[in-house]
């Protein structure tokens, strides 16, 4: 059976989550591959949360955040930005590939949008294999 | 210590979800985990019934937590957290899985989809199980009103509020009030006066006491929330005023489009070719001449000059095709012996009176013509000496087939609208969203046209989306009507999902202020302790992952309830521990 | 190339009637009715299209109106009133002024005056013919049967000298506007190449269609094709044998019921006046969207050939019964309404669509059957 | 000082016989005696001749202003401003007096008329002269009907913590949106988003539901009208009902559904809807055998619930006193059968848009499955879920609209309605194709247009051209159209046709405009008392008009103008005073007016 992963995706909830909710009202089709986070703001992303989610046995986490300049909080997806920069480091340091990892602004209008970036993010992460995480855990302990 | 127990109901939404995800099933299968006490599936949970059976359950089960299964939260989170108010159970001990929008309505596979439904529903156990009872807490209402922007809507919803007795700042940027109505000569389809009326209309703002108008103003900033914003404007660029309101009503307009980005056209490029503003001051003037002062002996109207077009906007202006009915039954009087060219695409005449105003025009010698908008688009040039005109378009035209050309001396080009260029300084000013054409987004599009997703902020008027008079005038006073509602109740609940500061475990490193959009976090310099201004915190949650040392808990999203989700979504075999409460 | 649009053509177009030029929306709904439409020839939308758009070349080349027999079902069922049943009748008008190289056929449409005027003079110069200028004196002796010798009055050689002068006459005006109606419409038509051999292979269709009008028996109600057909029928045997065959036709002797004369004579005269009297009355009740805006020159030609049957009736009576004066005047008047109405509407007015109609039908055959020359930029 | 500026007087109206009329004399003879009137010109035709006499007489008398009056006269002002400007007056000095939107105020038309002449001929608007007197107001408000319009009128005075008596005359709320699948152009399903609404009114509490209640008359002056109600006898008591269905299940009465548009049927004891509000039973009378003949009575042997079913309960009248009244009534859909070349009524497979949107819908009689009308064992053509699906769907628009046969309006929402259904053929008949015949594609609202391009590319075969006649052969359905754009005649077999019916004003819009005195337009709509500037206030005080009765409107229209009738209502509720009625201020308090100003 081809290998299935499991993708965790954190969405804002002013302009992702109603992008994706648009994705659904439009019945554009995606990869099912994907279990989203509603979060107020990507800037609430927590790097604990996407590292928790690494550790759980994510094949890959994506967050999605207002376009730059449309933040509902006028700047938080800047602070996701930053925190997005450090942890792609540190997860290849790690010994996750960075691809898992992605950061993509999503405004509600994008459905169509949302379900291309899901769709490519399956693919690449398919291609990938599943999480190098298990083979860290075990070199770590 | 009370026992956990939850309620899960997965939703069929009729066929829309039980037709992808086995309904059934995810109810069975979460039916195991402990601290379950019931899952059931339900038709439609969102039916007085299917909210009945919640009620129920926790009243005979004892149910303290509560999981719905169903559409978008965005959609119906509100309804069920009010259904477990009514059964006494706080509203907030409730998480929704959205197995609609984001599973059924977006996948082909049923299992995959129904092991989806049943991961997100876990998760919303996981999170559900630390939820925390919050209370809502209500902020007086400051009963004045901030208006942006001195149209004819802006005018009519400060009319309306003024007209029940209460305070409204109209703040317009321009000299005068009145917009772009102030441009018009007649408004259609009863080819009203539209001087008059706005005349009459500017007249009643400026007598009304309760309105003060401030022409020539900027808003410099605005700050706040819902019932107690405050904003610095600087009336005629000198000394800057802080006002005090409790709601905001945005009615900044539009703007038409430039019709020299459109080569076909030739606008600025040869002298007779007008917009229909332009061609608005001919007929206040009531002068309807080419540049060289000779009446035109053939005009020719050209509509969707900018709209409908995917190389300029892709929406409809709604207003173009009945405003150029207007002037060809304007330059049909003025200029009688005139050949009249109405160059179209479809002829969307939809208002009251206006299919009859379309008829009328036909029936007075007026040449419908119809072209693609998508192109390729008609093109005016130069007539020769012999043409006897100044100009010819040649077009294909679609309801005879043929290829044509049409005789002009005057080209008016119906320009659509599209959204300010300072729009988007506004929608941050105030803290509202753009849809992808910078229009202002409302909170509904059906339901709630002018509320936003912001407390407190509404739009109204043609910054919503294109519309004509009555329609804006519709929104202005609609929105008139929910702020004299908020202030006939003079208070108004504000947000409860603000973050909290926990004064023992906070180390004082101020990274939370600097993170803060809204300054809504200050320091306490004596306990070197930061402190939330709750009314000021909009629950973003940006500090609460900036704090290093988990001293911020944002409620509702706090980091012990977003990992348990993670925890949810990823452990399938793992039964959720049992924690209390 | 593309055709310049021209408001002015409904002006020039609305002198042959009135229509309702404007109201047209184009929902198609009309061409989609009609039960004689077809593809390549799409109609009454397009040619009301042409109108409005002022599109002269495109009219003058559409065989469309002819194809028409306005059955009405276009206007009734029309969402804007406007009438493109009526606008196809209004534009046979027009053509037939466009094919007319005389000029006369425009003057007769757009001006009732010189229609009736010119028809007066011709039935002076009837009135003066027979009843003055004829050599033979009004003759009291009847036949052995006891009626009228009506030849001896009028010598026949003269009279059917006279009606061949009229023929060759009306005829040739007739068949130079037919050549000019085809050069317009088949000549001019460069999209398609007609061979020689469709000329011949659908020439049968051309006498079909003149004897049978079976297009007009696809409209959906069925009565008015029946009357066309009998008064088309009626109308061109009494033409054939009082122009044609008078010797044969018009004879001292009364034949007898049983005789091809008296059969032939009976039935066109009833064939003329069933459907005269069905066009007659449905246009005084101005029942149908057909007869609803009856154009004066329809009510000439409808009077004038009523006028002729009645008379023609009565010099039979009379003859028949040997009232000698009573035939003598029934002849002149008959002569002076059947001469100008002949020479009026044959060649220039209503009475021309007899010959067009079936030329159309041929016209269009012979457009389907030929080879497209690549067909024009169409999207 | 009105009287010093000279003013000449044209007269327009485009029915030539009205300049004969005794109403026309009455007219010009009181402008003729208006202060400073020195001309009156009737019926301006506009041609080049007219334009000369027009400015000889200008130039002759030199009037300061011109007042157009009568019948949309803005036609005419655009001549008048280029005579104007010609001779070197002020084209700016033009005032229009438009007295068709009087239409239908047929006791005060003259005199309104007058008033607006004597305002204009003073330089003034008619809002200006005409000011309705001020009245106290009674605190609760009337709103009549419980459509989506009277749902958000309603919610929105009452979330002002305002009493509303919301007055429906069916057994439920939620009018005809709570029958549409879905709405366009977001696509999300009209239940999800109506219900939650109707239920808030259901459990509101400041809105008193009355369902099963008509308004029979209404006596009194703004702020203070006395309603008499006529309210029918459901023969279910609403408080002790808990909507079991058991009587329901028992009754032997069966009867069309109204709420499926007739395509199922349901019992004569019966819930409208599965999300009705309130969600209680009802008994319709039409159908119920113990109503025909006093035998039967067993829905109230088999109802748990004791004295809840009361088959004798009678129709009651009571008064209420309101101080404002809303009224949003709503439409009623064409009859398609008006239209006989579709073949509505003879060919099962011809349905309305309505019918359509019960088809398609997962809550309606097939479960949401497309499948074709069949015969019951009565002989009654429903829907069963398990009939044979269509292949290929036709879509006729402007069915009763556009039309001079039935209604020269259009119906605004009919091409948006229908590109959503044949989205919701393709959604769930992939395979089928879906052939939609239009005249003009009117998609005008916020992302309407983007829809439509969305429906383009979906591959539904969107045909330029009015269907002609729908005919049967074959067993199949033909429809025949002439594709304008490419130049062809399609004879289009179909297996189902849908005709996108329009929107007409209720049977019994005379009558309750005429209880409630109020105006209607020539089309038979409500009237507004300026297009311009009032698109919901009545002549009537305290009286506004919300949703498709004042005109044909979309959702989020209708949604807007509900609100904007509620701050009326509110306005005076806030402030305590009320404005009186326009047409009751009296030709003398006008001229007063002009002399004070």
């Amino acid at each position: 059976m081809e290998f299935q992963p499991k993708i965790i995706a954190f969405l804002c909830n002013w302009c992702s989550y109603t992008g994706a909710d648009l994705a659904g009202t439009s019945r554009i089709k995606y990869a099912p591959n994907i279990r989203v986070i509603r979060v107020m703001c990507s800037g609430r992303v927590d790097p604990t949360f996407v590292l928790k989610s690494f550790t759980e046995g994510a094949d890959g986490v994506l967050i999605c955040g207002c376009h730059p300049g449309d933040c509902h909080y006028h700047e938080g997806n800047y602070k996701c930005l930053r925190r997005y920069h450090l942890l792609v480091k540190y997860i290849e340091q790690m010994g996750i590939r960075p691809e898992r990892l992605r950061l993509e602004w999503v405004s509600a209008s994008e459905g169509k949008i949302f379900a291309e970036i899901v769709n490519e993010m399956v693919q690449t992460v398919k291609a990938l294999g599943p999480s190098e995480v298990k083979t860290v855990v075990e070199t770590l302990t | 210590m009370e026992e956990v127990k939850i309620g899960v109901y997965v939703c069929w939404c009729g066929t829309n979800i039980a037709k992808m995800v086995d309904v059934e099933e995810v109810a069975k299968e979460i039916g195991k985990y402990p601290n379950v006490v019931i899952a059931r599936d339900y038709k439609y949970m969102c039916s007085d019934p299917g909210q009945e059976l919640i009620i129920n359950d926790i009243k005979k089960l004892g149910l303290n937590r509560v999981v719905v299964s169903a559409c978008s939260p965005r959609i119906h989170e509100l309804t069920f957290r009010k259904a477990l108010e009514k059964a006494g159970l706080n509203p907030y001990l409730f998480e929704m899985a959205n197995i609609r929008e984001q599973d059924s309505w977006v996948h082909t596979d049923r299992v995959e989809a129904t092991r989806k439904a049943k991961d997100l529903v876990r998760a919303a156990l996981h999170k559900v199980l630390f939820h925390e009872p919050l209370s809502e807490r209500t902020v007086e209402i400051n009963p004045a009103t901030l208006v942006i922007g001195g149209g004819i809507a802006g005018m009519s919803a400060a009319l309306e509020i003024a007209g029940a007795g209460k305070k409204v700042y109209l703040v317009e940027k321009m000299e005068s009030l009145g917009g772009m109505m102030a441009r018009l000569d007649l408004t259609f389809p009863g080819l009203e006066s539209a001087r008059d009326n706005l005349q009459l209309t500017v007249a009643r703002v400026m007598k009304d006491p309760n309105i003060e108008v401030y022409t020539n103003t900027v808003i410099r900033d605005i700050f706040g929330y819902v019932g107690n914003f405050e904003c610095i404007i600087s009336p005629n660029f000198k000394e800057d005023i802080s006002l005090q309101f409790g709601n905001v009503v945005v009615a900044t307009g539009l703007k038409t489009f430039d019709p020299s980005v459109i080569p076909e056209y030739k606008y600025g490029q040869l002298p007779d070719i007008y917009t229909s503003h332009e061609f608005e001051g001919m007929l206040t003037s009531g002068r309807i001449v080419r540049k060289d002062g000779r009446p035109p002996e053939n005009v020719a109207i050209i509509h969707c000059v900018g709209s409908r077009n995917r190389n300029y906007h892709e929406y409809c202006s709604r207003v173009c095709c009945m405003t150029a009915l207007k002037y060809a039954n304007q330059l049909r009087s003025a200029l009688p012996e005139a050949n009249i060219f109405e160059i179209y695409a479809d002829m969307r005449a939809m208002g009251k009176g206006c299919e009859e105003l379309y008829s009328l025009s036909s029936r007075r010698k007026i040449m419908f013509l119809m072209f693609d908008q998508q192109g390729p688009l008609p093109v005016i040039r130069k007539a020769g000496s012999r043409d006897k005109c100044d100009y010819l378009i040649t077009l294909q035209e679609k309801l005879s087939g043929q290829d044509i050309e049409v005789p002009a001396d005057m080209v008016i080009l119906m320009v659509g609208t599209e959204a300010r260029e300072d729009a988007k300084e506004v929608a941050h000013q105030v803290g509202i969203s753009m849809c992808g054409n910078a229009f202002f987004i409302e909170k509904h599009p059906k339901l709630d046209p002018v509320a936003t997703t912001t407390n407190g902020v509404y739009i109204v008027g043609s910054c919503q989306g294109p519309k004509d008079i009555p329609d804006s005038i519709s929104q202005a006073r609609a929105a008139a009507a929910r702020i004299l509602g908020t202030i006939a109740q003079g208070s108004v609940t504000v947000e409860v999902t603000t973050a909290n500061v926990n004064e023992e475990l906070c180390c004082g490193c101020q990274t939370c202020i600097k993170v803060c959009p809204y300054t809504a976090i200050s320091f306490k310099e004596e306990e070197k302790v930061s402190f939330v201004n709750e009314i000021l915190c909009k629950g973003c949650g940006t500090c609460g992952s900036a704090c290093p040392t988990g001293a911020i808990t944002c409620r509702h999203f706090t980091d012990r309830q977003l990992i348990n989700q993670i925890e949810g979504l990823m452990r399938m075999d793992v039964e959720p521990e049992l924690k209390e409460v | 190339m593309s055709q310049r649009v021209d408001q002015s053509l409904v002006r020039e177009v609305e002198k042959f009637g009135k229509g309702s030029w404007n109201e047209c929306f184009h929902c198609g709904n009309c061409t989609a009715i009609c039960p004689l439409t077809e593809e390549g020839f799409l109609f009454p939308r397009k040619s009301y299209r042409a109108m409005q758009m002022g599109l002269k070349q495109t009219l003058a080349s559409g065989l469309e109106p002819w194809l028409c027999y306005y059955c009405g079902d276009c206007s009734t069922s029309c969402p804007r009133d406007a009438n493109p049943g009526e606008t196809m009748m209004i534009l046979r008008r027009y053509l037939t002024s466009v094919y007319d190289w005389t000029g006369l056929s425009k003057k007769f449409y757009t001006s009732h005056w010189w229609e009736f005027i010119f028809v007066l003079i011709l039935a002076v110069i009837m009135v003066i013919l027979f009843g003055f200028i004829n050599p033979n004196p009004v003759d009291y002796t009847l036949t052995a049967e006891g009626s009228v010798r009506i030849n001896a009055m009028f010598p026949i050689k003269w009279v059917e000298l006279g009606d061949w002068a009229m023929a060759i006459l009306v005829a040739s005006l007739l068949i130079s506007n037919i050549l000019r109606m085809w050069y317009k419409t088949v000549i001019q038509d460069k999209s398609v190449k007609v061979s020689l051999f469709s000329y011949i292979r659908e020439f049968y269709l051309l006498v079909v269609h003149f004897i049978t009008q079976k297009r007009f028996s696809k409209c959906e109600d069925k009565n008015y094709w029946l009357s066309h057909w009998f008064l088309m029928t009626g109308y061109s045997i009494m033409f054939a044998v009082i122009v044609v065959w008078l010797p044969w036709f018009q004879t001292e002797k009364v034949y007898l019921w049983y005789e091809p004369q008296r059969l032939l004579g009976y039935y066109a005269t009833f064939g003329l006046l069933f459907g005269l009297i069905v066009a007659g009355v449905g246009r005084i009740r101005k029942k149908g969207v057909k007869f609803r805006f009856s154009h004066i020159s329809d009510w000439l030609f409808i009077v004038m050939l009523f006028l002729t049957t009645v008379t023609g009736i009565l010099v039979h009576i009379f003859r028949i019964n040997g009232m000698v004066e009573a035939t003598y005047i029934s002849y002149i008047v008959h002569m002076a309404v059947l001469v100008p109405m002949v020479i009026v509407e044959v060649p220039f007015s209503k009475w021309s669509h007899l010959a067009y109609r079936p030329f159309a039908v041929y016209f269009a055959n012979l457009k389907k059957s030929g080879q497209p020359v690549k067909a024009s930029v169409q999207s | 000082m009105a009287g010093d500026k000279t003013t000449g007087i044209i007269f327009y109206h485009p029915d030539a016989a009205f300049y004969q009329s005794d109403a026309y004399a009455a007219i010009r003879d009181y402008a003729a005696g208006l202060p400073g009137v020195r001309s009156v010109i009737d019926g301006l035709e506009v041609d080049l001749s007219c334009l000369d006499t027009l400015a000889s007489v200008i130039k002759k008398h030199d009037p300061a202003r011109v007042v157009i009056a009568g019948v949309m006269p803005g036609l005419i002002k655009s001549a008048v401003a280029r005579v104007l400007s010609e001779t070197g007056k002020d084209p700016g000095n033009i005032r229009l007096v438009d007295w068709s939107v009087l239409h239908g105020l047929n006791g005060q038309w003259l005199e309104l008329t007058k008033a607006m002449l004597a305002s204009a001929v003073a330089g003034m608007m008619p809002e200006e002269c005409l000011i309705p007197s001020r009245h106290p107001v009674h605190p609760d408000t009337l709103v009549i009907g419980g459509g989506i319009a009277g749902i958000q009128a309603s919610l929105e005075v009452a979330d002002a913590g305002r009493n509303v008596i919301l007055v429906e005359k069916s057994g439920t709320i939620g009018g005809h949106m709570a029958m549409f699948d879905k709405t366009f152009p977001t696509l999300d399903c009209a239940a999800c988003i109506l219900t939650p609404k109707m239920v808030e009114v259901g459990q509101h509490s400041m809105i008193d539901l009355l369902t099963c209640t008509e308004v029979e008359a209404v006596t009194g002056v703004p702020g203070d009208y006395t309603v008499s109600l006529l309210k029918r006898a459901r023969r279910v008591n609403l408080a002790t009902c808990i909507g079991c269905g058991t009587c329901a299940e028992k009754c032997p009465r069966t009867a069309p559904s109204e709420f499926d548009a007739l395509t199922t049927h349901r019992k004569a004891i019966y819930i409208p809807f599965p999300q009705a509000v309130p969600n209680k039973y009802l008994i319709d009378p039409a159908h119920c055998t113990y109503v025909e003949n006093g035998k039967c009575g067993v829905c109230v042997k088999v109802c748990p619930v004791p004295d809840c079913i009361n088959l004798d309960e009678k129709d009651q009248r009571t008064e209420i006193k309101v101080g404002n009244i809303i009224v949003a009534t709503g439409f009623q859909v064409f009859d398609a059968a008006r239209v006989p070349q579709y073949g509505y009524g003879k060919f099962p497979n011809v349905l309305t848009s309505l019918e359509f949107e019960r088809l398609v819908n997962a809550a309606g009689p097939t479960g949401g499955n497309i499948t074709f009308r069949s015969q019951d064992k009565k002989g009654n053509w429903i829907f069963k879920g398990d009939s044979d699906t269509p292949s290929r769907v036709g879509i006729i628009h402007c069915v009763g609209s556009r039309d001079e046969n039935h209604h020269p309006y259009c119906s605004k929402v009919c091409c948006m309605y229908s590109l959503k259904l044949a989205h919701l053929v393709k959604e769930k008949l992939p395979q089928a194709s879906v052939y939609e015949y239009f005249i003009d594609m009117r998609a005008f609202g916020k992302g309407y247009e983007e829809f439509y391009e969305r429906i383009k590319e979906e591959g539904v075969h969107i045909i330029r051209g009015r269907t002609a006649k729908v005919e049967e052969r074959n067993g199949k359905l033909m429809m025949r159209s002439e594709d304008i754009l490419n130049d062809r005649l399609i004879e289009q077999e179909v297996d189902m046709v849908i005709l996108a019916v329009g929107l007409e004003p209720r049977e019994d819009a005379a009558a309750l405009a005429a209880s409630l005195g109020i105006s209607r337009s020539n089309d038979g709509w409500f009237a507004e008392t300026n297009r311009c500037l009032e698109p919901s206030t009545t002549f009537t005080g305290g009286i506004s008009i919300a949703g498709v009765c004042q005109g044909p409107k979309d959702i989020p229209d209708t949604v807007a103008q509900a609100s904007a009738a509620a701050a009326r209502v509110l306005q005076s509720l806030v402030s305590g005073e009320i404005a009186g009625s326009i047409k009751a201020v009296g030709l003398q308090t006008v001229e007063d007016q002009i002399k004070n100003k």
